[in-house]
């Protein structure tokens, strides 16, 4: 303040412009060439849910807490080998059909949380655009191979009470 | 007047509508390419087009090809005919312009004893290409653009005059040819190291047609004809393809004109001060200014749409009464004290 | 910058129950046995109920003695259950029984309509819900005079509910297209969304073929 | 007029001052204009009837409902934890901070409240998106009067509060992080070092901002003066926020209330302005938002450890009651009132949100303006579609 003269707020406003085209140039833009280089998102990012099959024991709980209705699964019972030689057969739930249908989905992320089986998980991968809307249905196999994608969880903040889920 | 002799008559035409094509073609393109995506882009933190050609540098020519390719819709209700003429009413102003606009000692289109009167007579005529374009849309963000148009351009044209009468007393002539020779020949209280550009004698004048330029583009904060964010365009809103195409041709190419004019009023247009070569008078200047003088022409209209797209970029835009209370109550009595002032000085001188 | 101004003013004590009480008591005085209950949750919030012949004095009332100045937001109630449940229903199986009495929240009600409002004090930071059941006309008087903002959430209330606001200058639909037949809000105005496919929950593992299907969900495969 | 109240008075002298004032000009033919449902001043799709004479506005009515959703239909057929990834779609641009006043008043009926370092993380991203939605308003305002660079500043800089977001929640506008009893999860290692650094960014764009566009004599001679609330109307039609603050209440529903977050763990500066106009609001959220950089450094200066998470059942059934719960969201008051009957989801919630009220002044305030005017009032009143529609 003081003895500083004042600098009309047209000639600040230009200063501002002229300083941000001399930063672009000389350390370079704040945006990404998207299709050739991409900015990886965090490692929570909800981007695509991935099944693991073999956890999934077809109890409904996801597609019944899901508020879009946008997970089909179809299961029937089969009798398994006993787990112990002689014992009797036991009796496990083979899934069908696992569908989520992304067209609908909102990523509220509550199929994975209910999901007692560890069965559901985030994977932050987002391409998977398609020309066509009936495509974004991903079967159980699509959701399988997103699988591969899935990060681990980060390590939590100093203060974190209890290690993370999942 | 060496070169154009040797041709006929109809080549001489040619040449010169081709000159002129150039003229009003190469500053324009280089103007979108160089202000509107490149240091628009920069000054917001971003790099603008990089896929046509190397760095975006072919992007002009894939949008004009995007335009061309699409369909040319005109409203039901819209005056067709007219519809039709008055973007090219709009470019024609430009072009009309480019005609009095000396690009060196010989490489001129025209020698017009009364070049600036013709100047600012022609560069009105936009106006009515932009009104009727706000009439026959048809549209009600249309009309309401094109009267505004007319309101604003037609209050800054008068400070633009003033203005420039100020250059043309101290020049004494209204030949944009003399007032160039003017300047690189005149010196500064017998100084001559920088010729007499009359942005340093005439820097009132200077200001007040800058901005009196700035209104006549339409440009930031005197868009409010376009205001995209209020009126959606303005006058252009109905424009599509083809005609779109050439209201923003107009729009960068005049930008691009006024700058010439501009640096030739103030800047000395083509030339570089005579004392630096020991010429006098414009005869004995060198053949090679007819090839350098567009150059440094063009270099100097580059600094001024510099400022333009600067500006620009940089400010909101006025309402359309303070934008006239701008322009009746500060930028006419100014540049009428300035005329004064001049006037005096020169007796005085 | 000097004209710009700014405020420092100290947190101002919260308020406590008495500002309530003290509410309750004014209004009390002021409308009689027009207000019919009241509620005062310590640390929570305050609900009265008024007549509905007394809605607009109870907002007079409010504003100028108990002094809410500031209008939060009228809206109704239906408190008649949802005939469809959150539509979860099989609709091959025939419509479940449900239970279907009327029952009133807070400050209770006679009617299945409510309309409830609420303002709050600026200066005494805390706010005040007021309710009133809605007769059989579904008509209720306006609050315009008292709170002007009231105007379009009584337009609201009125589309979403059907219930009129006598005095209301303009009662035309907000949200909906002009002409639009029945009353969303309303509990028995199903929800298309949820009507137009079966709820995937619905579908069960199919049984071993011979076995009795059995219900429960989380058994898990590795029982 | 003598059932009129004084408030009501002033509205409605101030009404007939302008309609004075429009008659006594020459009376010329009139025309309606549309501005919307696709304007680029609406951002949404509003449409607003002005009646015009010349550029004068003579009546204005806005018209919503394009974008009308019916969210308080939608959340009866859903239980309380899918309503919550409902709400955060209300206002898209501060999503986080819908969900945190549904969730306190389900915690309310349930009588349970989140660990201390839940509420502060809560707090936290709730300063947070408040900053992402104010940075937005700064950005588009420069657009809105017909600035183009600020915007880009702006998402330039929001991009940073964004990621932020994400890599605590998961979702950029959509974090759906908050728990009826807590929070999803803690955070991520290193977070609070990178949100100090964004703080230290934002406050620099709310400089550059300030040069740019606050401190331009243009941007003044467009909003001082134009479109003044009275502090009294402003109350009766409930506007809120800084709408409300511009129009010199000191009302903050931070300060002013008690409320089971971090807010009474900090001090903050509520700023309020005594004009009243377009300026004057604009002004407020820039001074907010740069009041938020400094409540979220202060926050993560003083957060607890322990547990995110209270102990909640695994199915939350909610007890029967009703529960009010407001807070000062970016755009204003956003309250819940939430009635249920001990099911799994509500039985009734009345989503009162901010823009509603804040645009039902429109009406009044638009009367013999201009039409650029028109774009400077709605862009300071600062309303977004979902907030009005719901």
């Amino acid at each position: 303040m003081g003895l500083k003269p004042k600098v009309p707020g047209l000639v600040k406003g230009l200063g501002v412009t002229f300083n941000t085209m001399m930063a672009t140039i000389t350390k370079g833009s704040n945006t990404v060439q998207y299709p050739h280089e991409k900015e990886a998102p965090p490692l929570r990012a909800r981007g695509v849910i991935a099944l693991r099959e073999d956890n999934c024991t077809s109890c409904m709980l996801c597609a019944r807490s899901c508020p879009d209705w946008c997970i089909y699964i179809e299961g029937h019972k089969e009798l398994a080998p006993p787990r112990r030689a002689g014992g009797a057969p036991r009796k496990v739930n083979k899934l069908d059909r696992f569908d989520i249908d992304y067209a609908l989905c909102m990523y509220c992320g509550i199929c994975v949380e209910v999901c007692p089986f560890d069965a559901l998980f985030w994977s932050p991968e987002y391409e998977y655009s398609e020309p066509k809307i009936a495509d974004l249905l991903h079967d159980k196999t699509k959701l399988g191979e997103w699988m591969e994608t899935v990060p681990e969880a980060p390590e939590l903040e100093v203060g974190a009470d209890k290690k993370g889920k999942k | 007047m060496m070169l154009a002799v040797q041709f006929p008559y109809w080549a001489q035409s040619l040449l010169r509508v081709l000159g002129g094509l150039v003229a009003v073609l190469l500053p324009a393109g280089t103007i979108v390419y160089l202000f509107l995506f490149k240091m628009m882009s920069f000054m917001q933190s971003r790099l603008g087009p990089m896929e046509a050609g190397p760095y975006g540098s072919m992007q002009l020519f894939a949008e004009v090809g995007k335009w061309l390719q699409k369909e040319d819709i005109m409203p039901e209700k819209a005056d067709h005919s007219i519809f039709k003429i008055a973007p090219l009413i709009v470019l024609a102003s430009t072009f009309l312009l480019v005609a009095v606009v000396p690009f060196g000692p010989d490489a001129l289109f025209t020698n017009f004893e009364t070049g600036v009167f013709y100047a600012l007579a022609v560069s009105s005529v936009s106006v009515l290409g932009i009104l009727i374009a706000g009439w026959s849309s048809a549209n009600k963000y249309s009309l309401l653009g094109g009267l505004r148009a007319a309101g604003q351009l037609i209050a800054y044209e008068l400070p633009m005059v003033l203005a420039v009468v100020g250059v043309v007393i101290q020049a004494g002539t209204m030949n944009l040819q003399q007032i160039v020779v003017a300047q690189n020949a005149g010196e500064i209280f017998g100084w001559s190291g920088l010729g007499n550009p009359y942005i340093l004698t005439q820097f009132i004048g200077f200001a007040v047609f800058m901005i009196a330029v700035q209104a006549e583009l339409t440009q930031a904060p005197f868009d409010m004809p376009v205001a995209e964010s209020e009126l959606v365009s303005g006058y252009m809103t109905e424009y599509s393809g083809f005609r779109f195409l050439i209201f923003f041709i107009a729009e960068f190419a005049t930008a691009g004109v006024f700058a010439m004019i501009a640096s030739v009023l103030f800047l000395g247009g083509w030339g570089i001060p005579f004392s630096w070569f020991g010429w006098n008078n414009i005869d004995q200047i060198d053949n090679w200014m007819n090839i350098v003088g567009p150059l440094i022409m063009f270099t100097k209209m580059m600094g001024l749409v510099f400022l333009i797209m600067w500006i620009r970029f940089s400010y909101p835009r006025f309402r359309e009464d303070q934008l006239q209370r701008f322009a009746w109550k500060v930028l006419i009595p100014v540049s009428l004290g300035n005329i004064m002032l001049t006037a005096v000085l020169k007796v005085v001188f | 910058m000097s004209q710009l101004s700014s405020t420092d003013t100290p947190i101002a004590a919260l308020p406590g129950d008495a500002l309530r009480e003290r509410a309750v008591d004014q209004l009390r005085a002021e409308l009689g046995d027009a207000l019919i209950d009241t509620l005062v949750k310590p640390g929570d919030d305050v609900w009265v109920r008024v007549r509905a012949d007394a809605w607009h004095e109870a907002g007079i009332a409010l504003r100028d003695v108990v002094g809410l100045d500031y209008f939060c937001f009228l809206s109704a109630i239906d408190w008649m259950p949802s005939p469809f449940g959150r539509g979860e229903d099989d609709p091959t199986q025939p419509q479940a029984e449900r239970d279907m009495t009327i029952r009133q929240g807070y400050t209770g009600g006679e009617t299945r309509f409510q309309l409830f409002a609420r303002a709050c004090s600026t200066t005494l930071h805390f706010g005040v819900t007021i309710k009133a059941d809605v007769g059989d006309d579904m008509t209720m008087p306006t609050w315009i005079p008292c709170y002007t903002g009231a105007n379009w959430h009584e337009r609201e209330a009125h589309e979403m509910f059907g219930i009129n606001f006598a005095g209301h200058p303009d009662l035309r639909n907000m949200y909906l297209p002009t002409g639009f037949e029945g009353h969303p809000m309303r509990k028995d105005f199903p929800l298309l969304a949820r009507m137009v496919k079966p709820w995937p929950g619905i579908v069960d593992v199919e049984p071993l073929p011979g076995e009795p299907a059995d219900n429960s969900d989380a058994d898990g495969g590795e029982s | 007029m003598t059932m009129l109240g004084d408030r009501q008075r002033l509205a409605y002298i101030a009404s007939q001052a302008a309609d004075a004032r429009l008659n006594v000009e020459l009376e010329t033919e009139g025309m309606t204009l549309n501005i919307g449902p696709q304007h680029p001043a609406t951002h949404g799709t509003l449409r607003i009837i002005c009646r015009l004479d010349g550029e004068q506005v003579v009546w204005a009515e806005p018209s919503a409902g394009y974008m009308h959703r019916g969210y308080e239909k939608l959340t009866e057929v859903r239980t309380f934890p899918q309503v919550t990834s409902l709400v955060n779609r209300i206002d898209w641009l501060g999503s986080f901070a819908n969900e945190v006043p549904f969730i306190l008043a389900a915690e309310k009926l349930m009588d349970i409240e989140a660990p201390p370092r839940a509420q502060h993380i809560r707090t936290i991203l709730f300063e947070l998106s408040r900053i992402a939605n104010v940075s937005l308003f700064l950005g588009d305002l420069g657009v809105q009067l017909g600035a183009i660079t600020p915007v880009f500043m702006a998402f330039r800089d929001r991009e940073y509060v964004l990621n932020l977001i994400e890599s605590a929640t998961g979702g950029r506008f959509h974090p759906n992080f908050d728990r009826i009893g807590g929070l999803k999860d803690d955070l991520p290692k290193g977070w609070i070092e990178e949100t100090r650094s964004v703080m230290r960014k934002l406050r620099t764009f709310c400089d550059e901002i300030d040069d740019l566009l606050f401190g331009n004599e243009i941007f003044q001679s467009r909003t001082r003066g134009i479109g003044v609330i009275p502090k009294d109307v402003a109350l009766q039609y409930g506007l809120s926020g800084p709408n409300l603050r511009a129009s010199g209440v000191d009302y903050d529903l931070r300060r002013d209330q008690k409320i089971a977050m971090a807010w009474d763990k900090v001090d903050f500066k509520v700023w309020t302005h005594s004009d009243g106009d377009s300026f004057a609001r604009c002004w407020v959220r820039l001074q907010e938002t740069r009041e938020a950089t400094l409540i979220v450094e202060k926050l993560l200066d003083t957060l607890p450890a322990g547990p995110v998470m209270a102990k909640v059942p695994r199915i939350i059934k909610v007890p029967e009651g009703e529960a009010w719960v407001s807070t000062e969201n970016p755009l204003g008051e956003m309250g819940y009132y939430v009635v249920s009957k001990g099911d799994l989801g509500p039985f009734r919630v009345k989503i009162r949100s901010a823009s509603f009220n804040n645009i039902s002044i429109v009406p009044w305030l638009l009367r013999g303006v201009y039409v650029p005017d028109v774009i400077t009032i709605l862009a300071s009143l600062y309303f977004i579609l979902g907030d009005i529609d719901r």
